[in-house]
């Protein structure tokens, strides 16, 4: 960053976060002394690697109340959710060929369910209500005796809707076919159990919680068979073969380790810090529409339509603050938002749509300007807008 | 791999067009006036004012990305002074070369000013 | 590391490196300050990231010979060998069936191209004279109308060997089969470029050459169709989809940026020393032969045989010396490497197997305590040997 | 997942027992001697010498790794003042136990050791 930008608001904590000073100091040994490749049996680098392995992995395990030997080191939930969905597809495919998702999953699911379905996969996406609920009920209604995978995410990205996670592990469970969720955005941010939610695979990544990028995990119950997607060394007990990132994955250790020690003390601190920004949004700025449910939601998400203005125009409006129009993965795409309108919002009301993502970093004072800048960008464009 | 468009691809040029939009509103007792869309959702408003065969003034009101916001202003300066036949040859390229460029996935943003202007002529004629 | 292991001398670096410091210290601010999300297309954070990884991708291409656009980030070598031998056979699966191999690659080629087996592909793996050196004659003649792929390494991990790619280049060009070079124990070492070895596709990995774990890439020549493995956000051309690893491909460029600048210098030194290495060995210890190429060889690589004794039991035995006895990749296998095994060598005299990888850090002081060591350790298990 | 064999998993009995052997070499005037085998390749000669039913000195020469080489050491101990039914009855299983343990992958090394009393003892009788 140079100049004036040094002093930019950063409400995008949906995108990525910073990695916490304390976890790259956690990691930096493990770049230069401690370098060794864990699978390295031979000698005390590799040694030193692996129980800096163990031990991050018995942090990562302890955040979600499962197994260390339950998680799977990934490069991030992208692969995350590739290997579990076409893990268990491939895996399956002689026992069902049906999956079960919703409209509004990220598009390292839908995408995947798409490149399935070319081979003879047949994907259920299930509608979500206004707030972006998925229904249980559906779920139970979805489920044939094809059905070999069911993969609803913990909470949305964008508008941060967070799902009935148990009552559909429940359903899951009772019907034996494999859970996955998506709770990329939900760890670290409220508390995830894997057993009580009835969870059989998940995904997260620690760029999402203040971790390093390139480094995510897939919890895979003991016992779950699911065939490999990345062949060769054998690591990860052959199910994610490649040498071991270890500073990453001692950061994402530490990270986890932060995320637990602080609990819910954070998340109710930015959760203020939200409703502060959502009380100010709508007294200022009229006809604007929460996007999600307005209670089941993260405590770091609010999601505004902002009518008859361009969401792209008002973050571009909007000076010294960063803030996302849309899911941080589609760009340059020219379309509203696939989750905005999955809600049954029309395209041109989807198309105003503003993501605040906040996040450790942020006060209240910066919520007051978040709130007078976007209403200053707001109103100079519906001026110049032909709508209504 | 080629890099996604950015923001920060809109060059200052374009970027000027969109903090200091020139020619926004309506002109009053306009001669033509008309509302042209673009598929995702853009809309412009363009109405004139001509005397002659010339066009004197115009104004816009767009609901629309950065793009289409500074293709809009652009598209009104370029149409002062002109005759209608001179207006009617303007296409969205001339929109995006007055604007020393645009990015690619933008430039489909532009042809909404072409509409305007056509749509508005035809207006013209009508009346 | 705690107390006396501080001062082991590694000698492993085909395993892996360490990242050198100016590689570290690129990174850095990566992690905090600049930490965006280069999909973020809204805001600085992002155009920061995205130009970080634009100018990275720049320094790898130049590295070996590409254009920036042919280059594709992944999360290391196994994950490219995995994307080129899974996406080349899925993509072209209706042109035909056949891949050609050979017997001393990676298992990263080896176990995925089982995998390919067993959906139906016709796997060739060409057996390597004693040296270890594949015959491009018996490339040739293993091509069949069906054949879509030849994957063949630049230079053998475990015994340094050097094949001749761009015979088999040239022969895979004139008969159109794509062919893919896993290059990661080359780049770096040996001066490699994509375009003079006629190479369609290259895997290679940082932290095998003093940059990070947890990134690597694959070379993908500009018209060549792949079918992605991993899908979702649509990153890097839609061909592996994924937040991208910023500060690692931040190191990963600064890495290259080193080797090249260096160019063959510190190749040179190291090839002296391994000189050093191997005519000490050799006047010290009877009945030690060299595995690999006499000549044809990595200038960081020695691979020796001592016969009567079993390689785990000298690597213990020789104190103060990170040293490894058989492909990093294969720990707590009983069986002696199948690279030494594909020479030709008796499975007894295989086990006696020692790597010795030199790296940038090693002097000649080290050297001639390695040779001192090692000589001692064979000495003393010989004696407890009821061979010969 | 399971963490994979590391050299540094061998305790530091096994290891004793490999950086200090007791008994290596071939006992003089053997009334045993055997050479055993693994499928993996390890090889130990057992040498034995046995006055009135009870086994005096045991001495052994091995190739293999370290848990070959500690589990031939320790059977020589182990050997020592027995009488010949009682080593017959000495296990792979009482090797380890008596070296504190072996990880798992490595518990199939410490066969040799109990092979190569049987063939010793078998060659003893064949005498
Ligand atoms: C819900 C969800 N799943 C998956 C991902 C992808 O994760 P990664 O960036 O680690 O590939 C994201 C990130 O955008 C996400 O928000
Ligand atoms: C020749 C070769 N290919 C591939 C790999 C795997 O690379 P990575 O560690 O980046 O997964 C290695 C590393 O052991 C290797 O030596």
């Amino acid at each position: 960053m140079t100049g004036n930008e040094e002093k930019t608001i950063y409400m995008d904590h949906h995108a990525t976060t910073p990695a916490l000073p304390e976890v790259v100091e956690a990691m930096l040994p493990y770049f230069t002394r401690n370098f060794g490749n864990p699978a390295s049996s031979t000698h005390e680098f590799g040694r030193v690697a692996c129980e800096a392995v163990d031990e991050a992995r018995g942090r990562i395990a302890a955040l979600i109340g499962a197994n260390p030997a339950e998680i799977v080191f990934t490069s991030g939930a992208t692969e995350s959710n590739n290997l579990a969905v076409r893990g268990i597809a491939e895996e399956n495919r002689r026992r069902g060929n049906h999956i079960v998702t919703c409209a509004i999953e990220h598009h390292a699911i839908l995408d995947t369910c798409e490149r399935l379905e070319e081979k003879g996969f047949r994907v259920t996406r299930l509608p979500v209500d206004r707030d972006g609920l998925v229904d249980p009920e559906a779920v139970k209604d979805a489920i044939t005796p094809e059905t070999i995978l069911i993969s609803i995410q913990f909470a949305n990205g964008e508008i941060g809707t967070i799902q009935p996670i148990e009552a559909i592990g429940k359903i899951a469970n009772r019907r034996g076919v494999a859970f996955h969720c998506d709770a990329v955005q939900a760890v670290g941010r409220v508390k995830v159990d894997v057993r009580k939610c009835g969870i059989d695979l998940m995904s997260i990544s620690a760029h999402k919680m203040y971790g390093p990028k390139g480094i995510g995990a897939l919890f895979l119950r003991a016992g779950i068979p699911i065939t490999p997607q990345i062949t060769g060394g054998g690591q990860e007990g052959d199910i994610r073969s490649g040498t071991l990132n270890v500073p990453a994955i001692v950061g994402f250790g530490k990270a986890c380790e932060i995320a637990r020690r602080e609990e819910g003390k954070e998340a109710a601190r930015q959760g203020r810090l939200r409703d502060r920004l959502r009380r100010g949004l709508e007294a200022g700025i009229e006809a604007a529409a929460l996007s999600g449910h307005p209670e089941r939601r993260l405590p770091n998400n609010l999601n505004f339509r902002f009518r008859w203005v361009d969401g792209e125009a008002i973050v571009q409006g909007v000076k010294g603050i960063a803030l996302s129009t849309g899911s941080a993965c589609s760009t340059g795409e020219k379309q509203a938002s696939y989750v905005i309108r999955a809600l049954g919002v029309p395209e041109e009301e989807a198309r105003g749509s503003v993501r605040f993502g906040l996040g450790r970093d942020n006060t209240e004072e910066e919520i007051d300007l978040v709130i007078e800048q976007v209403e200053r960008a707001v109103r100079r464009l519906r001026e110049m807008s032909p709508l209504p | 791999m080629t890099r996604p468009f950015h923001l920060s691809d809109y060059n200052k040029k374009v970027l000027d067009h969109y903090e200091n939009p020139r020619n926004v509103g309506r002109v009053a007792d306009a001669d033509a006036e008309a509302m042209a869309g673009n598929p995702d959702g853009d809309r412009m408003r363009l109405t004139l004012r001509i005397r002659q065969g010339v066009i004197e003034a115009a104004k816009f009101q767009t609901f629309g990305c950065v793009a289409a916001i500074a293709s809009s202003s652009m598209v009104t300066e370029l149409l002062r002074g002109r005759t209608l036949d001179d207006a009617l040859r303007l296409t969205n390229r001339d929109v995006v070369e007055a604007l020393g460029g645009l990015p690619d996935v933008k430039l489909e943003c532009s042809v909404i000013a072409e509409k305007a202007i056509r749509a508005a002529l035809a207006d013209y004629r009508k009346r």
